[in-house]
């Protein structure tokens, strides 16, 4: 399979990424970013795969948006090698994915954050934690803004400091980007960095990490906040009480706005589920999240 | 003072047409210059040969293959639904209703034509749950629920093109059947629908382009954003329309943006040659009419 | 009422939408004739010949009342009643139509169209029959290689005679002509006539028609229809 | 009417009678789903409140006034637009010129709404961020200027046939008395064909309120009660379409059926006032 796959789609440019290893990887990942399924199929050790020989059906996951990028690629490598498995995946939320699963609609939901008690206890759902996610208030990189304290940053989310020069930048207003409540992104964001706090009734609200990134590069005046993987050259990350949002910091546990990205199955998990959810704490599965800018369990 | 009102009236007619032209032109100038660059099959395909993806011999990842088939799948069944529904009540309505049923019925179907679509969506989402609630764990939002849905919402359409095509027949051809014995129902299906066949499918493929270039009904009924191609009623499916907006604001990459230029170009192909077709027939119809 | 009495009608009056278009229409009129009713236009003449074939139950809000009586094999018999079908009736008592009315299908199609509504006959007998009704009606040599084109190809007389052929394939024995040649020219006009003079042999005719000269030249009686009522003139 | 017999009939009754029904059960369906919020006698508080859902709040005033802001200002901006494209299209332009016009609008009508969106998203947005608004970009006048051109084709479909039905003998009368095309339109056709044009203004309204994606993807979808037009807006639509994501069992969840119903009793109006003009005012002329 493996070799069939390397055959099949060219040679070259996976063997030279292996041979320069991570940082070029990561070059790469902004260069040749469509070429990133490729890398994966070949870093994907066989026998990860093996859980899955023989079975078939349908999986069906849904929910937080963060996940998304990590499912498609998993699901991709596991669709090449048993074309008799279908997963699809849907996005929505945390909430969306910890409801549908709760609801029986799809086998596995995605959550940004642990699910509360109560919603165990309801669904007798199980949690599966597979990967971390850090979450950090982002600006145009032309904003020359580059560090807040908690407060100024809790000021500025409520509407209270609402230009620039407050905090340091220019005499321009602030336009401030939020997501919808469904997010899990936001939920984290919400109670660690904006300690539950107000949002301004007149932030731009936007649907996804992909979406506010857009946004905040589009708009030299803005401020937001995405998953740390999602940060790149088009978003400047905002230091936190000095803590700069990145992969290291977010690993090291020294950067505190952070969740764990949890898959949740009703009741214990159990065939595709199972294998599914295995498949994404084992050595392919996660490289998988460390390539999309996840910080792995393991 | 005329003179003026009339002068300005005149300016300010040929500056709106000259307005809309040229938001069209940038529109669709803007869409080929983001987008020509990855038309090809690689657009559909992805790296997968077209042969193998269309035997289904390889599962394309990296191509629109997958939103292409579910939205050809999702337009053939809603189709399949509102056809026949659309076209017996437009003759019903047209041939045999009379009186205040009539008048409730029109009143409806006008209601139902003004419906928004995220309305449609909503009750096609509220009557998954009551389904779900019923029969737990046998059914989610799916494809079938999503065609049903999206066939809901053309229906309108199709029984009041069946509906003003059957009408407009002329009294002197309408009668001509009956006078030779035809019963309504012959008179119907010999007379009446062959010759208003062109107005018919003109309105079905009006409908048809309806169908595929809808987005917010499927987006509470069952579309998701990976799903490969749909091999059943009852799972999930991805869709062009859908996949231009998850890309418009889910986008990770500038490669999975340009795929989302493609995707919108293709749609927009799509209703062209549908618009294209419904108009050839309109004009044949209008020749017709003529030379008779 | 004699024995050659064909129709017969009492005290029939018929409203349209609540409107008195007609009224105490009293006729006795003998077979093989051809009966005229003539007229100033939006009398309603069209209307009185649609008394008889029951068209006007089409297109609603009308109605009828009174006796309508039709001979059919030696017998009497209320053509409102349900002693014969309406799509029997329509083929005993045919109809041509002012502006010649062929289907949108082909020339064969149009005049084996009755046979085609009542199903199960051969093709080969339908062919035979469709080339008797086209000589009938002297067309056959203009259309015999146009069987299979499109009816409304043909000019405006071929396309009267080929409705008087779709009409007289049913074996009518009242035929209801409604100005059938105000949509045609001179030379094409002559041609109808003709044939309507040949159909009186097996036929009863009622001609409604605007044409003074036409009356004369055609019928055996002529009615006026003014102010609602009929009016036997000659 | 008394040749009604037979199993054919029967179905084409059965179809129109179920699609009658079926209109009826959105609606009830909606009220169903959505009967906690109503019997708590909410309905009409939902309608004024804003959206808290932090302190339990859950009105949907903030929508309804973001719809109806960006139905009206991209009315307002459509209108003379359309109007001057109608008066092009049905009598100023030479005829060959008439029917390339009407192509056109016919085409721009079927253009997928997610396109429209789409390419606003890349062009539009980022024009209105860096010269026009500021902000995000993302605001009901980006919104409304796109819906503008969406709901464009209906209204001028509408006004060009309101506009050409005026009888042709009064054309040529006007005509007839050296009478330009200009004041042809303006005092002949204008004048009889009003009803048609309020008809089609009602239908563009109506189509611009029940829009989904423009909205959700260029109005911005932030809560607050919009104040100015660059301010950014959350419409009856978009939000169903945001909350959608939520709890099941949730009060926000339940809102979005009374935005349901809202958009439902909407249509209804829309159909009434058309079914008014249409047939009240237009019968002195047909």
């Amino acid at each position: 399979m493996l070799v069939r796959n390397i055959v099949q789609r060219g040679l070259c440019i996976p063997l030279i990424n292996t041979i320069l290893g991570e940082t070029m990887l990561k070059l790469s990942k902004i260069f040749t970013a469509g070429m990133l399924c490729l890398l994966m199929t070949t870093i994907a050790y066989s026998n990860d795969l093996d859980a899955f020989v023989g079975q078939k059906g349908i999986l069906k996951i849904a929910g937080g948006t963060a996940h998304i990028p990590v499912m498609k690629a998993a699901a991709e490598l596991i669709m090449t090698s048993n074309p008799d498995i279908r997963i699809t995946i849907a996005g929505g939320g945390t909430g969306v994915g910890i409801k549908q699963v709760g609801e029986g609609l799809v086998e596995i939901g995605n959550a940004g954050r642990k699910a509360t008690d109560e919603e165990i206890a309801t669904y007798n759902l199980s949690m599966v934690k597979w990967a971390i996610d850090g979450v950090g208030a982002v600006v145009n990189p032309k904003n020359s803004v580059t560090a807040l304290t908690a407060s100024q940053l809790q000021d500025i989310f409520a509407g209270k400091i609402v230009n620039w020069k407050e905090v340091g930048g220019e005499d321009r207003e602030i336009n401030i980007y939020d997501r919808d409540s469904a997010s899990g992104t936001r939920e984290v964001f919400w109670k660690k960095a904006l300690n539950s706090g107000d949002v301004a009734k007149k932030a731009n609200v936007v649907v996804s990490n992909g979406a506010m990134k857009t946004a905040i590069a589009g708009d030299p005046y803005s401020i937001g906040y995405v998953s740390v993987g999602h940060i790149d050259a088009t978003v400047s990350p905002v230091a936190l009480d000095g803590v700069v949002p990145n992969l290291e910091n977010t690993k090291s546990g020294s950067y505190g706005v952070a969740r764990g990205l949890y898959s949740l199955t009703k009741g214990e998990p159990a065939g595709l589920a199972q294998s599914f959810l295995d498949f994404l704490l084992s050595p392919t599965g996660q490289q998988i999240a460390k390539d999309k800018g996840f910080v792995g369990v393991k | 003072m005329r003179r003026i009102i009339e002068k300005t009236v005149f300016g300010v007619s040929w500056v709106s047409v000259f307005l809309l032209v040229t938001a069209l032109f940038f529109m669709l100038a803007y869409l080929m210059h983001r987008g020509s660059g990855v038309l090809g099959k690689g657009l559909i395909f992805g790296n997968v040969s077209p042969i193998d993806a269309l035997l289904l011999k390889r599962q394309v990842f990296n191509g629109l293959f997958p939103a292409v088939m579910g939205t050809f799948a999702l337009v053939l069944l809603a189709v399949a639904f509102a056809v026949p529904v659309g076209l017996a009540a437009g003759i019903y309505m047209a041939e045999y209703c009379h009186g205040w049923i009539r008048q409730v019925l029109t009143v409806l179907f006008d209601i139902l034509a003004g419906l928004p679509s995220i309305v449609v969506g909503l009750a096609g989402f509220s009557f998954t749950i009551i389904l779900h609630r019923a029969f737990p764990g046998r059914l989610g939002p799916c494809l079938l629920i999503s065609s049903l849905a999206i066939g809901f919402l053309i229906l309108p359409y199709l029984i009041r093109s069946t509906q003003m095509a059957l009408e407009s027949v002329s009294l002197s051809l309408r009668l001509t059947a009956p006078a030779l014995g035809a019963t309504r129902l012959q008179n119907i299906r010999y007379v009446l629908l062959p010759t208003r066949l062109p107005d018919i499918l003109s309105g079905v493929i009006l409908a048809i382009g309806r169908a595929a270039e809808d987005t917010a009904v499927i987006m509470l009924t069952g579309v998701v954003a990976s799903a490969g191609l749909p091999r059943s009623i009852f799972e999930q499916f991805e869709a062009l329309p859908f996949y231009i907006y998850y890309i418009s604001s889910q986008y990770t990459n500038p490669e999975e943006l340009q795929m989302g230029f493609g995707a919108a170009i293709l749609l927009l192909t799509v209703c062209a040659v549908l618009f294209l077709s419904a108009f050839l027939i309109e004009q044949a119809i209008s020749w017709r009419l003529r030379r008779y | 009422m004699q024995d050659n009495t064909k129709i017969f009608t009492e005290g029939v009056r018929f409203s349209y939408q609540n409107k008195v278009v007609l009224e105490d229409i009293n006729l006795s009129l003998p077979e093989n004739n051809i009966i005229a009713v003539t007229g100033p236009s939006g009398t309603g003449k069209s209307t009185f010949l649609s008394i008889f074939n029951r068209l006007w139950e089409e297109n609603g809000g009308g109605d009828c009342e009174g006796q309508v009586m039709v001979r059919f094999n030696e017998k009497m018999v209320n053509i409102y009643g349900t002693e014969i079908p309406v799509a029997q009736l329509r083929r005993l008592i045919g109809m041509v139509f002012q502006a010649p009315n062929p289907l949108p299908m082909t020339v064969f199609k149009n005049i084996a169209f009755p046979f085609i509504l009542q199903g199960g006959m051969k093709k080969e007998e339908m062919a035979e029959k469709v080339e008797i009704m086209l000589r009938r009606v002297h067309l056959f040599d203009e259309v015999k290689d146009r069987l299979t084109s499109d009816a409304r190809n043909l000019s405006g007389g071929q396309q009267q005679r080929l409705c008087i052929a779709r009409t007289l394939i049913s074996d009518p024995e009242i035929i209801l002509l409604d100005e059938p040649t105000s949509s045609l020219d001179g030379k094409a006009c002559e041609k109808i006539e003709e044939l309507i003079r040949e159909l009186r042999e097996n036929c009863t005719l009622l001609l409604v028609s605007h044409y003074q000269d036409q009356v004369q030249r055609l019928a055996d009686q002529v009615y006026e229809l003014e102010n609602r009522r009929l009016r036997r003139v000659s | 009417m008394k040749i009604h017999s037979g199993l054919p009939v029967h179905l084409f009754r059965l179809a129109a009678l179920g699609c009658g029904f079926l209109t009826i059960a959105v609606f009830m369906m909606m009220l169903y789903l959505g009967w906690p919020l109503l019997t708590s006698g909410q309905f009409f508080v939902l309608l004024s409140q804003n959206w808290l859902p932090e302190q339990n709040i859950y009105g949907i005033y903030p929508m309804l006034t973001g719809s109806i802001a960006i139905a009206i200002l991209s009315l307002c901006l459509s209108l003379p637009i359309s109007l001057g494209t109608a008066f092009v299209a049905a009598t100023l332009a030479p005829p060959k010129f008439r029917k390339l016009v009407m192509i056109m609008v016919r085409f721009m009508a079927g253009i997928p709404t997610v396109i429209y969106g789409f390419v606003a998203v890349f062009l539009l947005v980022p024009f209105m961020r860096e010269q026009l608004a500021g902000g995000s970009g993302l605001n009901i006048l980006t919104a409304s200027l796109v819906l503008a051109l969406l709901i464009a084709p209906t209204m001028i479909v509408f006004f060009v046939n309101g506009l050409g039905n005026v009888d042709k003998s009064y054309c040529l009368a006007v005509d007839a008395m050296g009478g330009r095309p200009i004041q042809k339109l303006l005092y002949l056709q204008l004048p009889q064909a009003w009803p048609t044009i309020i008809a089609g203004i009602i239908m563009g309204f109506g189509r611009a309120m029940g829009d989904t994606l423009i909205s959700l993807m260029l109005a911005g979808n932030s809560i607050a009660v919009p104040h100015s037009v660059v301010d950014s807006g959350r419409t009856l639509t978009a939000h169903i379409a945001l909350v959608i994501a939520a709890d099941f069992a949730s009060m926000e969840f339940k809102s979005i059926f009374a935005c349901g119903l809202v958009l439902y009793g909407f249509s209804v109006i829309v159909v009434i006032l058309l079914r008014y003009v249409t047939t009240v005012l237009l019968r002195p002329q047909s």
